[in-house]
């Protein structure tokens, strides 16, 4: 009994799991007490989701064991993982697209009435939980129509609903504004207090410091430090996680370049392959070529008939990264579709180099979306064959050409694979996400949209995916970045644009580009004008032809 | 008119048995193309238990028993082992063919068809006594055929097990990680269409005719795959779609007394399914236009 | 259906490739080779089907040597090779489609359509074989192509608008058959015999062997060849893998999608101008569809698991499967139903033996 | 049998048929012929059984390697082979069951049927019992050939009653010689029209034709062998084609050297009729029986065939 309550809730104790080649966990130990957050942080491909996989039962380990309050257990399926007490959010998300939001909550703990589901108490279950922990979701609509952003709160409200002792969480705020992630760990923390033990795994360390009590670091498989999160810092964190600190200068700006580049250059051939202390990332303000991308009163409807785009109009000259902030749902997946010609437009045009994009015709803009399964990437293909994607052309395919041009990629984009040949699913998350970023930024198109640009990426590649748009952009492209990560926004953009409700309702340049301000906007409040006279809320957007007007005076 | 209901109704019946076990399979993410097999092996050994037994109740207990060990032979391969679903259909599909005709000539010594007077049919429902002249002289299990599809949507829409079944056809993974088990609801679905194919089969040997011939499933159980196709999971467009194409059946039937050629017969039920098809989507559109 | 889980086929299993290179020790590999699942499940078919044998009074050891004789041997092998080519024709009819991710089920119809369309035009056009035959190809595409817009203008399936398609069209093939086509006077269900100039060549005089075989041959190993070493082989297998990754990337998925369903098709139409202009030189209604080729090759090409170059030989596999059934029941005296029963449980242990063969290689892999 | 010459390794029969005998009475009567041939020349026999033509033909060439006494092929399928295989093989003899090749060859034999004949003899029948004066027939396949039923019977029936109409129904579908259910369900369409005698010619079919004829009070007519047995009292007789005993007496010839030409069966010969025409009618089973009128007036009909004093159209003549 004595023994019992002293063990920790839940102990790994010398896991290793080899995939073929790649040896994934290597002998790692790891013990999380009860009413402990736990965080486990490492770069992509370190080993951080096939140790919680095997801590669920997905995965069988090749060697060590799992002891639950000090007692060994055998997981053989989630079954056995649920059945002690466990449960997970996964890194890629595990929902039932063809049933309710309610449904894919309660479904395996589904409350019955005289043996039939009572679905008021589950609809009533999950907007309660819902309403406290601040995950705004409507319980009845369909999993499979929601926005990825939305469905990942549907997988916390999952775990939230069954109440496990032990709470995996992979990568939880992938997708959350930071609104939505401070309520996660409100909750998160409530938890601790009654007793549960959780374990977080993210790439955001400012969240790691928030949030838990003891840091995990792995990398390459092994861990490599151990630190309680008081008397820890995020530099400390990074050298265990890549062996080195991160480019000194991130937060400072960059001075402007003295004249735009006249010619386009592809990111090839740009520089690349950032190392340890690297030309820092900044914003070139003030600095305006020839707009790339013109958007003018572009209308998009969705299936529903909803004006999911209403009347936006904006543009990205070249040289600029412009930013898109809004909470997920408010028309940037659609704006974006519609920029990429992979949506029709319901009226208003969109401009590509002065020619207006035609939907369904060869797509003119480098585009790395947000959903990496769904549309990035083809998950059963090889690496190769979904690095190919976009610049295949002519009749032969030279298998061994686009071989050797992959693995050139993975080589230019440190991309963490064991063979180009492998299936693009056996890749981390992260690794697939720079895979995306590599085939795209290879693209010489004069337009890069990019939607989550980190989305699931560790700290060093974040820092490399960030000085590769950035260079994108000083070699004079036009870069268009979705991001709910505010604070990369910040970093990034020159111009930061708020949508909600599908409208642009207000522009901010960086400087002004405050969470405050942003977050405001993001929620449909009102916010002083901070460029110029308004005329509503409504008008706080970049409204009509103005910046076409600004650009041929530019351009003149 | 009457008469034409009907003479749908009875057509409709094993087959809608049929489409229900298939619609229940492709539920829980199995695809069932043995249908006409087991439907086969359905009536066969209804036939076979009730000539032994003298009594149609116990031919089609028989029936659903046999049926159910048969189609363990799909959910074995295809469920455990994982193997191809359609591929282990196609062969017991042509096992059900060679070993009911091989077993007819063992058991009753002779080829080709099997009828007897010892060999006793599924009463009326008039004659048990529950006369209900819309449906006309049918057996017990067409209402049980209908009725069973009330209840799969019943089921499927508001029970516990309906509702996971749901979702391991929708996402195997996602189940597993909720800690079902989805071998356990893939073979339960299986061998469910089994006891429903074996009813289709006795309803069919026993209900709509009273004999056993070889190969008399004849197709029911491929029509009934498409209405598989149709439906999705939704049994009462399964059950929409199987009595349009009886409709369609029998009114070509009918059209055939007025010198339409039998082969446009035949295709009659296909286009009209198609078109209806057609209709619905164009409609489905132009609705989504409107808004 | 889980034909198209893995329809890229790119996953290779290397490193058993380079287990196999190490283990040279003569041991290691014939251990490997008897123990390999392939090999269990031959062997646990035959253990069966002598089991079945046995128990109805059929002497195996005068079976199995009757279906060897009767698919290889004894003057059989020319039917056999008769049987393989619309069968590998059929499978690729299947499979150029399945690469696509659609479903083509209506093989029977485009290949009924294609067989009545090659006679019609044999008699009425005259000539030689050529028009015939791509007339064939022709009537089988646009039947197939017709599944196109409904797929993509309205949504329906193509499993679902092939299938029933199908129905209709071997319909229309009969009834030309028996009435507009039909040999005059004798009111039998098949067109007179067809010209000898639009007779296909055969290898030997009224031999069953035609230049249908290099015709199918070569075209198979065209689009072996398409399916891995060109750019539009590439997109089909990417549109098959994930649509919206494909049309992200630039594919004209719909336009892609149907000239996979109208080339699977016009395969399908050929394969039936195919039939009906080699011997018996006619449209002999049912003679297309009853010896089951397109089920047989869509067994194969699932059985084949989304590797091309494996459809010929799980085709070859089923077809001597089949004629040597025949060889059983003509040499052994084994009746039909006992081959039907024989062939069923041979193809229900292939298709557990060709999973188990493929996941363990994943999971070494 | 003990008077019966045991079978010698030399003599053997062979019988090929077109497609699987299955539920196919015809095919199975002409292999009940074949086997009792082969029993009474002492051979042994074997069926290999096609379904298709280029399993025939492989049929066919592992028959001739055989070398049998006699290959038997069954219908017109083997007209184009027949044609030409026996002129290849002059020391094989051939014998075809139902149809003959063209330019036929010294080694090959043939005998065919006039079922036309038995059909009109059937119609008779029909005509005169029946009250309605609606027939119909529920056949396998609308083909011509299957017409050599339909439009005789029609005939024989308006011959002695000219006011009668009659409705052809087809089984069709994915089946159609083995979907009784099918069949029995064209058979209630044709009485819930009003027909009061249906004739059954779709195989397997037949016996859901005359569930439904009973059902109804109805009365049908059975094809190829005595069916009257199969529904007591529904059956009115049967449209016999007695191909087991021309394919015996075919057989029996060949194997005593008397090959070559083409034996018709018509009324005239005894291979085609109808039960009322046979002296064990009476224990038949037969509904027919019971009305001594309709069996006398169908024996003159026979005459008047015989004598060329009626023609019956072969449908497939024209
Ligand atoms: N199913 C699999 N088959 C083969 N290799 C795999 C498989 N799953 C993971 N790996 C490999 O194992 C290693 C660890 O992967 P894992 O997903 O655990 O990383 P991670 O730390 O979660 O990374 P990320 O932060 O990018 O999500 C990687 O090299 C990955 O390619
Ligand atoms: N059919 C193909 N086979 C193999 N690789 C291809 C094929 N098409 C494109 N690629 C790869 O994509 C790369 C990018 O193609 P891009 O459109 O930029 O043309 P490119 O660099 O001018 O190539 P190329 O020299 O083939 O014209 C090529 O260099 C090649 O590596
Ligand atoms: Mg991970
Ligand atoms: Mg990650």
């Amino acid at each position: 009994m004595n023994d019992h309550a002293r063990a920790p809730s839940v102990e790994l104790a010398g896991i290793t799991k080899r995939f073929g080649d790649v040896l994934a966990n290597d002998g790692i130990d790891l013990a999380v007490e009860r009413g402990e957050v736990h965080a486990v942080v490492g770069e992509n491909g370190a080993g951080k989701s096939t140790l919680m996989s095997i801590l669920y039962g997905l995965h069988r380990p090749d060697a060590g064991q799992v002891l639950r309050a000090g007692a060994p257990v055998r997981l053989r399926s989630p079954a056995d993982a649920i059945a002690h007490g466990l449960g997970m959010v996964h890194q890629r998300l595990r929902l039932f697209p063809g049933l309710s939001v309610a449904e894919n909550v309660v479904i395996g703990a589904e409350p019955v009435r005289r043996g039939v589901l009572d679905r008021t108490a589950a609809h009533e279950a999950v907007a309660e939980l819902a309403g406290r922990y601040g995950l705004g979701v409507d319980p009845a609509a369909r999993v499979g129509e929601l926005p990825v952003g939305v469905r990942q709160r549907v997988e916390i409200l999952k775990a939230l609903y069954r109440r496990a002792e032990v709470l995996i969480l992979d990568e939880p705020t992938a997708v959350l504004t930071p609104g939505e992630a401070d309520g996660l760990f409100l909750t998160v923390r409530e938890f601790a207090a009654e007793g549960v033990s959780v374990l977080l795994v993210t790439h955001k360390l400012e969240e790691v410091l928030a949030a838990s009590d003891r840091v995990t670091v792995l990398r390459g498989g092994r861990v490599t430090g151990r630190f309680a999160t008081a008397a820890t810092s995020a530099d400390e964190l990074v050298r265990a996680m890549i062996g080195r600190s991160l480019g000194t200068a991130r937060q400072e700006r960059r001075q402007p370049v003295e004249a735009p580049p006249t010619e386009l250059a592809p990111v090839d051939a740009a520089p690349v392959g950032v190392k340890a202390g690297a030309a820092p990332v900044g914003a070139r303000a003030g600095e305006a070529g020839s707009y790339l991308l013109e958007v003018r009163d572009l209308w998009v409807r969705d299936r529903d008939g909803v004006a999911a785009v209403a009347g936006v109009s904006f543009g990205v000259r070249a040289g600029e990264i412009v930013g898109l902030a809004g909470v997920a749902g408010s028309g940037q997946r659609e704006l974006v579709e519609t920029v990429t010609g992979l949506r029709r437009a319901g009226s208003g045009t969109v401009l590509l180099g002065g020619r207006p994009v035609e939907a369904g015709k060869e797509r003119r803009v480098a585009y790395v979306p947000g959903d990496r399964a769904g549309r990035a990437t083809a998950p059963a293909m090889s690496l190769a064959d979904n690095l190919l994607m976009g610049a295949q052309h002519g009749l032969r395919l030279r298998p061994a050409q686009v071989r050797r041009r992959a693995a050139a990629l993975v080589e230019r984009f440190s991309i963490r694979a064991s063979s180009v040949r492998a299936p693009i699913a056996h890749l981390s998350g992260g690794n697939a996400q720079k895979a995306v970023l590599a085939r795209e930024l290879s693209r010489d198109t004069p337009v890069l949209v990019v939607e989550e640009p980190t989305q699931g990426v560790d700290v060093g590649a974040q820092e490399q995916i960030h000085a590769l748009l950035a260079a994108a952009r000083d070699a004079g492209r036009a870069v268009l970045v979705q991001s709910s990560e505010l604070s990369e926004l910040r970093a990034l953009a020159d111009r930061v644009l708020v949508m909600f409700e599908g409208r642009v309702v207000a522009e901010l340049p960086v400087s002004q580009a405050t969470d405050e301000r942003l977050g405001a906007a993001m929620t449909g409040a009102t916010l002083p004008q901070p460029t110029g006279g308004a005329e509503g809320p409504e008008r706080l957007g970049v409204a009509g032809p103005q910046p076409v007007g600004d650009a041929e005076e530019a351009a003149g | 008119m009457n008469t034409f209901l009907a003479a749908v109704l009875t057509a409709t019946a094993p087959v809608v048995l049929a489409a229900l076990g298939g619609l229940l399979c492709s539920v829980s993410g199995v695809f069932n193309m043995a249908l006409e097999g087991q439907l086969l092996w359905g009536a066969f050994t209804a036939v076979l238990f009730s000539h032994a037994t003298g009594s149609a109740w116990l031919g089609v207990a028989g029936a659903v028993l046999a049926t159910v060990l048969y189609a363990a032979l799909l959910s074995v391969p295809a469920v455990t082992f994982r193997a191809d679903p359609v591929v282990v259909a196609v062969g017991t599909n042509l096992l059900a063919l060679g070993l009911t005709a091989f077993l007819m000539r063992q058991v009753f010594g002779s080829g080709g068809t099997f009828s007897s007077p010892d060999l006793s049919g599924l009463p009326t429902l008039a004659a048990l006594g529950l006369d209900l002249p819309v449906l006309g002289p049918q057996s017990p299990l067409v209402p049980v055929a209908f009725l069973l599809v009330v209840w799969a949507s019943w089921w499927l829409g508001r029970t516990r097990s309906g509702l996971r079944l749901r979702g391991i056809g929708q996402h195997a993974e996602a189940a597993e990680s909720i800690g079902l088990r989805v071998p356990v609801y893939r073979h339960a679905a299986v061998l469910g269409a089994g006891a429903l194919c074996g009813l289709g089969g006795a309803q069919l040997a026993l209900g709509n005719v009273t004999l056993f011939s070889e190969g008399m499933s004849a197709g029911r159980g491929w029509v009934a795959v498409v209405a598989v196709m149709l439906a999705g999971a939704r049994p009462w467009l399964g059950l929409g779609a199987c009595l349009l194409f009886g409709a369609a059946e029998a009114l070509g039937f009918r059209l055939q007394g007025f010198g339409l050629p039998q082969q446009a017969a035949d295709a009659a039920p296909y286009l009209i399914t198609l078109l209806a098809l057609v209709v619905a989507a164009a409609m489905r559109r132009d609705k989504e236009r409107t808004v | 259906m889980t034909g198209v889980e893995n329809p890229t086929g790119t996953a290779e299993p290397a490193p058993a490739r380079e287990a196999e290179a190490r283990g040279g020790q003569g041991w290691a590999v014939v251990r490997r080779l008897v123990l390999s699942p392939a090999v269990l499940s031959v062997a646990g078919a035959l253990a069966l089907t002598t089991l079945v044998m046995v128990a109805v009074g059929v002497d195996p050891s005068l079976a199995y040597p009757a279906l060897l004789r009767g698919a290889l041997m004894d003057g059989n092998f020319e039917y056999t090779l008769a049987a393989y080519v619309p069968t590998l024709g059929m499978a690729v009819a299947f499979a150029i489609p399945l690469r696509a991710g659609e479903f083509n089920l209506g093989g029977d119809g485009q290949l009924s359509l294609g067989g009545i369309a090659a006679a019609a035009l044999a008699l009425h056009a005259g000539g030689s074989y050529v028009v015939p035959l791509l007339g064939a190809a022709l009537a089988g595409a646009l039947l197939a192509g017709l599944s196109a817009p409904l797929r993509t203008r309205l949504g329906i399936p193509a499993i679902v608008s092939t299938l029933l398609l199908s129905a209709p069209a071997v319909s229309l093939a009969s009834y030309l058959a028996r009435f507009p086509l039909a040999e005059p006077g004798t009111g039998l269900a098949q067109t007179p015999l067809l010209p000898e100039a639009a007779r296909l060549p055969a290898f030997g005089a009224g031999s069953y062997v035609t230049i249908a075989l290099p015709v199918v041959a070569v075209l198979t190993a065209l689009w072996l060849y398409a399916d891995a070493r060109t750019v539009p082989g590439y997109e089909i297998r990417a549109l098959g893998a994930n649509r919206e990754f494909a049309r992200y990337g630039g594919v004209r998925v719909d336009r892609l999608a149907a000239v996979t369903l109208a080339a699977g098709g016009a395969f399908a139409g050929l394969v039936g101008g195919l039939i009906v202009l080699g011997p018996p030189y006619r449209f002999v209604d049912g003679a297309l569809t009853a010896p089951g080729y397109t089920f047989t090759a869509i067994a194969a090409v699932l059985l084949a698991a989304g590797r091309p170059p494996a459809v010929p030989w799980a085709v070859a596999l089923l077809t001597i499967l089949q004629a040597g059934g025949q060889g059983m029941e003509r040499e052994a005296g084994v009746p039909s139903q006992l081959t039907q029963i024989v062939q069923g449980l041979i193809i229900v242990i292939v298709a557990v033996g060709a999973v188990v063969r493929s996941r363990s290689a994943g999971r070494r892999g | 049998g003990a008077g019966q010459p045991a079978a010698s390794p030399g003599k053997s029969v062979i019988l090929i048929t077109p497609n699987p005998v299955g539920t196919n009475s015809f095919l199975q009567l002409s292999v009940k012929g074949a086997e009792a041939a082969a029993k009474e020349i002492g051979a042994s026999f074997k069926l290999y059984e096609s379904k298709d033509p280029t399993s025939i033909a492989q049929n066919l060439d592992a028959a001739v390697r055989a070398k049998p006494t006699v290959i038997v092929g069954v219908s017109f399928s083997f007209d184009d082979l027949f044609a030409t295989v026996p002129k290849q093989q002059p020391g094989q003899q051939f014998l075809q069951v139902d149809s003959c090749a063209k330019e036929q060859a010294p080694n090959l034999t043939c005998v065919s049927f006039k079922e036309h004949e038995a059909a009109y003899l059937a119609g008779v029948e029909a005509g005169l019992l029946s009250e309605s004066g609606k027939l119909g027939v529920v056949a396998a396949l609308d083909s011509p050939f299957v017409h050599r039923w339909i439009d005789p019977f029609f005939a024989g029936a308006k011959s002695v009653k000219p006011s009668v109409t009659g409705t052809p129904l087809y089984v069709g579908g994915n089946n159609p010689f083995s979907d009784p259910a099918r069949a029995k369900s064209q058979a209630q369409t044709l009485t819930g029209q009003g027909v009061d005698i249906v004739a059954a010619a779709a195989s397997a079919g037949n016996q859901g034709v005359f569930e439904a004829a009973s059902a109804s009070g109805a009365k049908a007519f059975g094809v190829d062998v005595n069916q009257c047995a199969q529904s007591a009292g529904t059956i009115i007789d049967n449209v016999l084609k007695h191909v087991d005993v021309a394919e015996l007496a075919a057989i029996k010839d060949i194997a005593a050297g008397k090959a070559g030409g083409v034996k018709v069966y018509g009324l005239k010969e005894g291979g085609v009729g109808v039960n009322a025409l046979d002296d064990d009618l009476a224990s038949s089973g037969c509904t027919v029986a019971s009305n001594p009128d309709v069996v006398t007036k169908v024996k003159q009909v026979r005459d008047d065939i015989v004598a060329g004093r009626i023609t019956v159209t072969d449908p497939l003549a024209g």
